[in-house]
């Protein structure tokens, strides 16, 4: 049961992680989006260790884990920092009026 | 003294090359060092032909004729045997002979002619250059030899056909600049030498040698020719390139013009020698084909249905040529163009000379009887057209036109030329005694004895004509009123006169041998032995041998009622003309403004056979260049590739949009349709 | 190591020719002769030092996957390759010396022309054939350049239309040679090029492969040789080249094609080649590029582009010479690419003339040039008439053995095949004639008075050429012994043929 | 000289080259750009030691915190020839720098960062087991963002780097999901174990996770190598990264996701390969014409060079798809030989664009249309590149795409081989009008600027490497060989 519901939920995380991605126009939207992917992806981890071991016995899916929020830390910052300069030098966040670059 | 079969065509070649350098010292050396390549080839042939006067040849340690001295390997082809030599026999020595007399008198001619004239050095080395190649063409003992020379001397001829190479106006005949008209003879020549070279080209492959000895001794390749039943195309094709160069119909269209040339140019390539060179090749290989013919006859192997069709257009082709050209002669308005249609016309007398020989090879006398009749002919017309030439040279050099309407009565102003020209044109006409007349006769007798009808009256029919426009060409030039032109010469002083004695020489010379050599050449019988050996035949049998020995034959022609009727043919040739033009009974103007003027007009304008070549070879052949090249080449299809590619990277490129959430779903939509591709197929 | 000693002089004498042209100008052509002239002497040293001369080096050898050699062979067939390039390229160097005088940038010039050689000089004494190729696009390179530097007209365009086609055949040659080297894996049993080597597959070879490799080699080589339809770039390149390198390109380069088919296309194709079908086929593409090239030479208004078309006709010759594949037809074939390399460049040159003495390039504005330049006519005519097969000049001898080798061909219709392709002689007789009358006969425009006769440095290339088509033409005898031999070995090393 | 162990040898050396700068850089107070060669120095240290006989001749392993991660880190041909590639093209890029970012701010972060992503990518190529390859992985990602993001000030790489970021960023995720499947199935992160796994036969519902997974992955390392569709971040990061930055990410960054794809997803391809063929040739196919079109017309030369980089990956991705379906060992040596090759070309190719950047100020192609005539050594160096590029020998891109379209035929894949040489000829016809550009037209803008000297040096390097790879090619071939047959287990057909 609590397997069915770690993975049901990781899978619904990971859905809206990759809905808001895509969808939204508001940078900061698109960082928490990637934050709720993350979070996740994250969630399988466990879900996955607990499928493999009936429990939360094996240390590897864990370290793995407590690793990736490290990185996923990291990438936030830096995604942060850019929406910051983004808003600085253009005055907005909406990503769609970001498209100086095409063709 | 092998050298001395080298000299009469290595030598024209050295004095050529040289020429230039000799041409630094001065012009008086250059014109005598240019004719010294004639004359030693001449002399050289003449020693030559001394020399093998008893079928020995004393100076080659007295080797029998027919001699094929080898002089190199040449051209190396697997398995294939090319050499490159000189073959010494009757034939060769006597054209060799031919040739560079002729030639020499006609350099000798040239040096008066052409004094003064600013491209003298070109000449002399174009026509030094010639006489070399003609040698090569009659000395060399393959049929690529012969080829080499047989393109050498339509080079030359090229060169000297185009010699007023500015394209003056007063060098033109008819429409054509002389450049056109050097161009005009290049490549008619070199489309009849297609077909000689596809022949050549066969014969050499399948017998493996292009050695005329070898060739005739080996009969195996035209029984393999035949057997893959090409041997009569082999031949007819091998025909086209005579045909070409000694201008028979159907091209025959190059010589009229080919007169843009110097006038001793005309006289000696267009009249005395090149044009003989198709003539040569039948002798050469009809001899071949006999020898040939009877040696597969002796295995059982028959030939004669290719032969004979081979023979019959030879036949065929050169009657009918005679006849065409002799009525195109009939109406022409240049003293030189008569004279190119004349030589035409009497080339198809040879041609039909040896195509009846050839029809007549399973009657072995009979053969060399027709056979020798076609030599006979061949060197006489040599002789009296050469002389028709330079005397013509002389009236034009005289009157500075070719053109009739500016002559007229100039035999007060030139009787020397008169007289000469007089008897060239009663050899051309066949009055007796002259050489024209017993050789022509000769051909005559033989078709109607042999039964050739309607060959015997085509040549009978252009015969008259023959008569006709030689006496109308007399007349015209040298009969009549004077015309403007010759009036204002000679009110402003500088009325026609005869030549110097360079050119005064030549001429009597000439005129001499017309008069004598027809009596003369069948006095060299014994000479003309080793030729007619190959028949197997006794020779006292020989009813050639006979005739070519003893004065019997010229009593026997005469005494011959067909005598008569040649006779009576001349007359209703020159009667006429003598009416009209020299007595002037008539008006011709007349005659062809009023109820002959179709027939004028065909014949002026040679029976349309050049426009329509015009129109049909030369426009069509640069209609469709010029259609492949606008349609093909100009609007190439590189532009429409450009622009598809261009508008093909213009769409790929919308693909990048530049929304971010573009991006995405293209990211988002890959893993949607992977997922969709693996429920399909798993 | 002779012949590595070759190319190393070529290399570096490309980078003495760029720093002495500082100093030299233009005069450096008579430098490029010299180290051209060394060169081929070395060549001939190697190669009558022992016939044929051999050299291997290692190259690229990873055991279980790939063994291939530097593997350098002049034979008879390369032999006679090598000395017309190295004829041609020697004397147009000279030609250099006059013609760019003036042009600037010249010391790339001469360093790009040192390369072109090598790269030509390469591809015929390779014997293998990714080393072949190699050399193959080391030519393309250089050429590309100075067309598209010294050239005339819309010299940019059309030396990218010319490295651009030039590239579509050598990507199909690309994939020609990856099916080789998969054939060579599998009968071999390692990736090999050496030519030795891959002969062992002859007749190993199915015969849907052999008809793919055909296809893609007659492409790919068929572009550099200007086989038509894949001719378009050869007559803006050529014409629009500056003259020494349209001398080259059309006298010696494009017959680099012709010497790729012969050894490396018909030994791996050979019961396709000679089977009736493709023998009709491939003689009638040979036809079709004759008359083709000859028919548009026929009405072109310009110097240079005429020649042009008439190289594109004389392929179809050499072609027709390969296509028939038997040994006359390979001989004449080959030494048509001399005689023809020869007469072409003296050709080229005389345009060069007009271009750089007299200044006009269309047939319209020449004429009566004859009395002018009597030199110049003269070499002229006897370059024309060479290529329109008059006998005396070398292109008789090698169209004649052409003709014979299209009689022995294996194909009913033989005599066909002749008479048409014999006819295509009269053909050339009719544009080369077109070409001197309009030159230097007629009337002498008013413009043209002033004009003189040309250099000595351009006379000299011209009169070399010229003499030397005279010469063998006369007597061809000793080049065709070393043909001969070489093509023996060539037959032998392919297990013979008809 | 060993150290510890070669492994860690290797990975210090790399990693004290991105250390070292920030405390370098607090000592040096002016002409920080020299900080640049400390790189250059590592690299050179890298490549000696790497080159060591005893180093060179045997295959090395690592494996750190057994039990908790168990970690796994292998040196053997594949990872020293992708680390080789790696720092070959280090050395100049950071010679490079020294000219060219000498006028940037934040020099110091900028060589720290650049250290911190070669360190990632020589990492990742020796990473054995997945999570170590994922912390590499984000170890270089991360701090690429932030260098295509360099000049803030600019408009143009901030937006790239948010495009670059968003999708990258989601990618890596995405990717870790994957391995997150791939954990549940297998138990461990060890690619033995996954191999073993695979190749103990997969069978009924399983499938459908395994087929995730690969899908994920294939999505992941796509989104780095750049193939379609994901391609879309890299027109607009490679152009707007400092151009030493866009030679290392074109030359070598996206390679990482060629590594991964080598290592971890081809097992899985191979399993399920007649599920995944029509995805291979279509991405394939796809990939290089698309891109080969787009790069046509573009006005900008480093976009242009970045749509040649896609195209280039394309023709790795045939060297792939020939050694899954038939030529084995060949094809992925021929795609490891084009890794190589491009890495060069490319890199060569950029660091011109800098040199041109440098003295002109101008991307557009029009303004350095004339350039040749003025900068000869830098338009040599750029025609050497686009000439390899397009496949000519004497140079490397020719025997790399020569191997590719040979290994294609022998695996029968006759469509892609065809494919690949009408792309060729696609790319040779925008890199030659490119060349054309430069070299045969009339100068339009006049620069006094000369080329400096390190810029020259790191090009003259790279010459000298395509020159002598393209004349002896062997050096190429036994290397990327060696690189493929060490992977070679990993495939069940070999």
């Amino acid at each position: 049961m609590i397997m069915e519901s770690l993975l049901f939920t990781s899978v619904a995380l990971v859905a809206i992680g990759l809905y808001m991605v895509s969808t939204k126009k508001n940078l900061m939207k698109i960082v928490i989006g990637l934050e709720i992917l993350a979070t996740g992806v994250n969630l399988s981890f466990i879900a996955m260790g607990y499928i493999r071991t009936g429990g939360l016995t094996d240390p590897l899916p864990q370290a793995i884990v407590v690793t990736a929020i490290v990185l996923d830390g990291v990438l936030v910052g830096v995604a942060l920092a850019l929406t910051l300069v983004v808003f600085r030098r253009f005055k907005t966040l909406d990503v769609d009026k970001l498209r100086n670059l095409r063709w | 003294m092998a050298i001395l079969a080298l000299l009469p065509w290595v030598f024209p070649f050295i004095v050529a090359a040289t020429l230039p350098l000799v041409a630094k010292i001065g012009g008086r050396a250059r014109d005598w060092y240019a004719v010294s390549g004639g004359l030693v080839s001449g002399l050289s042939s003449l020693l030559i032909g001394i020399d093998s006067f008893d079928g020995v040849l004393d100076y080659l340690g007295g080797v029998k004729m027919p001699y094929d001295l080898i002089l190199a390997e040449w051209i190396p082809i697997d398995g294939y045997r090319v050499t490159f030599g000189v073959l010494l026999d009757s034939l060769s020595i006597f054209m060799a002979n031919v040739v560079a007399l002729i030639g020499t008198l006609i350099l000798i001619y040239s040096v008066e002619y052409m004094h003064g004239d600013e491209g003298i050095l070109r000449y002399w080395m174009l026509m030094n250059i010639f006489i070399g190649s003609m040698q090569v063409l009659v000395l060399g003992d393959s049929l690529l030899a012969m080829f080499f020379g047989w393109e050498g001397v339509g080079f030359a001829s090229y060169g000297l056909i185009g010699y007023y190479y500015r394209d003056e106006k007063e060098y033109w005949i008819g429409p054509y600049p002389p450049t056109h008209a050097g161009m005009k003879a290049f490549i008619t020549t070199r489309i009849g030498d297609v077909g000689l070279l596809v022949a050549t080209i066969v014969i050499f492959l399948t017998s493996g040698t292009m050695n005329f000895l070898d060739l005739a001794s080996e009969p195996g390749w035209a029984a393999e020719l035949a057997r893959s039943g090409v041997l009569a195309a082999t031949l007819l094709l091998a025909l086209l390139g005579p045909i070409g160069k000694s201008a028979q119909f159907p091209l025959h269209e190059w010589l009229p013009e080919a007169m843009a040339g110097p006038t001793p140019v005309s006289a000696l390539i267009h009249a005395a020698t090149m044009v003989k060179a198709g003539v040569y090749f039948l002798a050469r290989f009809t001899g071949i084909l006999y020898e040939v013919y009877w040696a597969l006859e002796e295995v059982g192997v028959n030939i004669w249905g290719e032969l004979s069709l081979f023979y019959t257009a030879v036949a065929f082709v050169g009657a009918f040529t005679a006849f065409l050209a002799a009525s195109q002669g009939m109406v022409s308005d240049q003293i030189k163009k008569v004279l190119a249609y004349s030589t035409v016309s009497q080339l198809g007398y040879m041609f039909a000379a040896f195509g009846m020989a050839g029809l007549l090879i399973e009657h072995p006398k009979a053969f060399a009887d027709v056979y020798a009749t076609g030599i006979y002919h061949l060197s006489s017309h040599a002789i009296f057209k050469a002389l028709l030439f330079l005397s013509a040279g002389v009236v034009g050099h005289a009157v500075h036109s070719y053109l009739f309407r500016d002559m007229g009565g100039l035999r007060r102003y030139m009787p020397f030329t008169y007289s000469v020209m007089m008897i060239g044109s009663l050899a051309l006409a066949g009055v007796p005694p002259f050489n024209g007349f017993w050789s022509k006769d000769a051909i005559l007798h033989a078709a109607y004895v042999e039964g050739f009808g309607y060959v015997y009256l085509v040549l009978a029919v252009s015969a008259i004509l023959t008569g006709f426009y030689t006496f109308r060409m007399m007349g015209l030039a040298f009969h009549g009123e004077e015309s403007e032109h010759v009036r204002h010469m000679v009110e402003e002083g500088h009325p026609p006169h005869d030549p110097g004695i360079l050119m005064k020489a030549p001429l009597a010379i000439l005129a001499a041998a017309t008069v004598v050599s027809g009596f003369l050449l069948p006095m060299l019988g014994s000479y003309f032995k080793p030729l007619f050996k190959f028949m197997g035949v006794p020779e006292e049998e020989l009813l050639a041998i006979k005739i070519f020995k003893s004065p019997d034959f010229f009593i026997s022609t005469v005494t011959s009622p067909l005598f008569l009727v040649a006779m009576g043919l001349v007359a209703l040739g020159v009667v006429p003309s003598y009416m009209v033009y020299l007595a002037g009974r008539y008006d011709p103007e007349k005659l062809v403004t009023g109820p002959l003027k179709p027939i004028w007009s065909f014949l002026y304008n040679r029976w349309y056979i050049n426009a329509f070549y015009y129109k049909v070879f030369v426009d069509g052949v640069y209609a469709l260049s010029r259609g492949i090249y606008n349609y093909f080449e100009v609007t190439g299809g590189g532009e429409a590739f450009k622009q598809l590619y261009i508008s093909l990277s213009e769409a790929a490129r919308r693909v990048q949009t530049g929304y971010l959430r573009m991006n995405m779903s293209y990211m988002l939509l890959a893993l949607v349709l992977m997922t969709i591709l693996y429920m399909v197929v798993v | 190591m002779l012949v590595s000693l070759s190319l190393y002089i070529l290399v570096i004498g490309a980078l003495i020719a760029y720093l002495a042209a500082e100093k030299l100008g233009a005069k450096t052509g008579y430098l490029v002769f010299a180290i051209i002239a060394a060169v081929q002497g070395i060549t001939h040293y190697a190669y009558v030092y022992s016939r044929p001369y051999v050299e291997r080096i290692s190259w690229v050898d990873i055991p279980g996957f790939m063994e291939t050699t530097l593997f350098f062979k002049v034979d008879g067939i390369g032999f006679l390759f090598v000395t017309i390039i190295m004829t041609v390229t020697a004397l147009a160097a000279i030609y250099s010396v006059g013609y760019m005088e003036h042009a600037e940038n010249i010391r790339v010039y001469y360093m790009a022309y040192l390369i072109y050689v090598a790269g030509m000089y390469g591809a015929i004494v390779s014997y293998n054939l990714i080393q072949f190729f190699f050399f193959w696009e080391l030519m393309l390179i250089p050429s590309y350049y100075m067309i598209a530097e010294w050239g005339y007209g819309d010299r940019r365009r059309v030396a990218f239309k010319y490295f651009l086609y030039t590239q579509l055949g050598s990507i199909l040659l690309i994939i020609a040679i990856a099916i080789l080297g998969t054939l060579s894996v599998e009968k071999i049993g390692v990736l090999t090029f050496d030519l030795d080597a891959l002969y062992g597959l002859i007749g190993s070879i199915d015969m849907a492969t052999q008809r793919l490799l055909l296809f893609l080699m007659l492409i790919g080589f068929g572009v550099k040789m200007a086989l038509v339809p894949l001719h378009g770039w050869l007559p803006e390149a050529h014409a629009e080249a500056p003259t020494p390198i349209s001398v080259i390109l059309s006298g010696v380069m494009i017959e680099i094609g012709l010497y790729g088919l012969i050894r490396y296309t018909i030994p791996f194709t050979l019961d396709v080649w000679g089977s009736e079908f493709f023998t009709n086929l491939l003689l009638g593409l040979a036809l079709i590029t004759l008359f083709y090239g000859g028919l548009n030479a026929l009405v072109q208004r310009d110097v240079k582009r005429l020649l042009a078309y008439s190289s594109i006709s004389q392929m179809g010759y050499m072609f027709l010479g390969v296509a028939a594949l038997n040994f006359v037809s390979l001989e004449g074939g080959i030494y048509h690419v001399f005689s023809h390399g020869l007469l072409k460049a003296l050709l080229f040159m005389v345009a060069g003339v007009m271009i750089h003495v007299v200044g006009v390039r269309s047939l319209d504005q020449l004429g009566g040039l004859a009395g002018k330049m009597p030199l110049t006519a003269s070499l002229a005519i006897i370059g024309a008439m060479g290529i329109a097969g008059l006998p005396g000049i070398a292109a008789f001898i090698s169209e004649f053995m052409i003709f014979g080798g299209v009689w022995e061909a294996n194909t009913p219709y033989r005599l066909a095949f002749l008479f048409i392709a014999v006819l295509g002689s009269a053909l050339s007789a009719a544009y080369m004639t077109v070409f001197i009358r309009e030159i230097f006969f007629r009337e002498l425009p008013e413009e043209l008075e002033e004009v003189g006769e040309a250099p000595l440095t351009m006379l000299i290339p011209m009169a070399g050429l010229a003499i030397l088509a005279i010469v063998f033409g006369v007597y061809p005898k000793p080049l065709l012994d070393i043909l001969v031999a070489g093509l023996e070995e060539f037959f032998a090393a392919i297990g013979g043929v008809a | 000289m060993i150290l510890v162990n070669p492994v860690v040898d290797i990975l210090l050396i790399s990693g004290l080259a991105a250390v070292i700068v920030p405390l370098l850089g607090g000592l040096v107070r002016a002409e920080k750009r020299f900080l640049g060669i400390v790189g250059v120095l590592a690299y050179i240290a890298l490549l000696a030691y790497l080159l060591q006989p005893d180093v060179w001749g045997s295959i090395h392993r690592y494996e750190p915190f057994q039990g908790l991660f168990s970690s796994s880190l292998t040196l053997d041909g594949f990872s020293k020839f992708f680390i080789l590639v790696f720092s070959i093209l280090a050395i100049p890029v950071y010679l490079h720098s020294i000219d060219y970012m000498a006028r940037d701010r934040n020099l110091v972060l900028y060589y720290t960062l650049t250290g911190i992503m070669m360190f990632g990518l020589i990492g990742l190529s020796m990473a054995d087991d997945l999570f170590t390859f994922f912390v590499f992985w984000e170890a270089m990602a991360i701090s690429s963002y932030v260098l295509v993001g360099f000049r803030y000030h600019l408009d143009e790489p901030v937006e790239a780097a948010v495009k670059y970021l968003v999708m990258s960023g989601v990618a890596s995720l995405l990717m870790l999901y994957g391995i997150s499947i791939i954990y549940g199935l297998v138990g461990s992160l060890r690619i033995s174990a996954v191999v073993a796994y695979l190749q103990g036969g997969v069978t009924g519902q399983a499938i459908y996770p395994v087929l995730l997974a690969a899908t994920l992955l294939f999505i992941g390392f796509g989104v780095k190598a750049a193939y379609f569709p994901f391609w879309t971040w890299l027109p607009d990061a490679h152009p707007a990264a400092p151009s030493p930055i866009s030679a290392l990410l074109s030359g070598i960054v996206i390679k990482a996701g060629i590594v991964g794809l080598a290592k971890f997803a081809l097992p899985f391809i191979d399993l399920l390969d007649e599920v995944f063929y029509p995805i291979l040739v279509i991405v394939t196919v796809v990939t290089i014409t698309l891109a080969n079109l787009m790069a046509l017309m573009q006005s900008d030369v480093k976009r242009l060079l970045a749509y040649s980089s896609i195209a280039n990956i394309g023709f790795v991705l045939i060297g792939y798809v020939s050694a899954l379906y038939g030529a084995g060992v060949v094809g992925l040596a021929a795609a490891f030989s084009h890794v190589l090759s491009h890495a060069l070309g490319k890199g060569l190719a950029f660091l011109a664009v800098g040199g041109i950047l440098y003295v002109l100020h101008s991307r557009a192609i029009v303004d350095l249309e004339g350039f040749g005539k003025r900068y000869p050594g830098l338009s040599i160096a750029l025609m050497i590149a686009l000439l390899s590029l397009s496949g000519l020998p004497p140079l490397p891109g020719f025997w790399s795409k020569w191997l590719l379209i040979l290994s294609a035929w022998e695996a029968g894949e006759y469509l892609i081989a065809g494919v690949g040489v009408f792309n060729s000829v696609l790319a040779a016809i925008y890199y030659l009008w490119l060349f054309q550009r430069i070299f045969f037209s009339e100068p339009r803008i006049e620069s006094r600027v000369e080329v400096p000297g390190y810029l020259l040096t790191s090009l003259t390097i790279l010459i000298f490497i395509m020159v002598a790879i393209g004349i002896y090619p062997e050096l190429m071939y036994s290397y990327a060989f060696e690189a493929a047959k060490a992977l070679a287990p990993l495939l069940a057909t070999p």
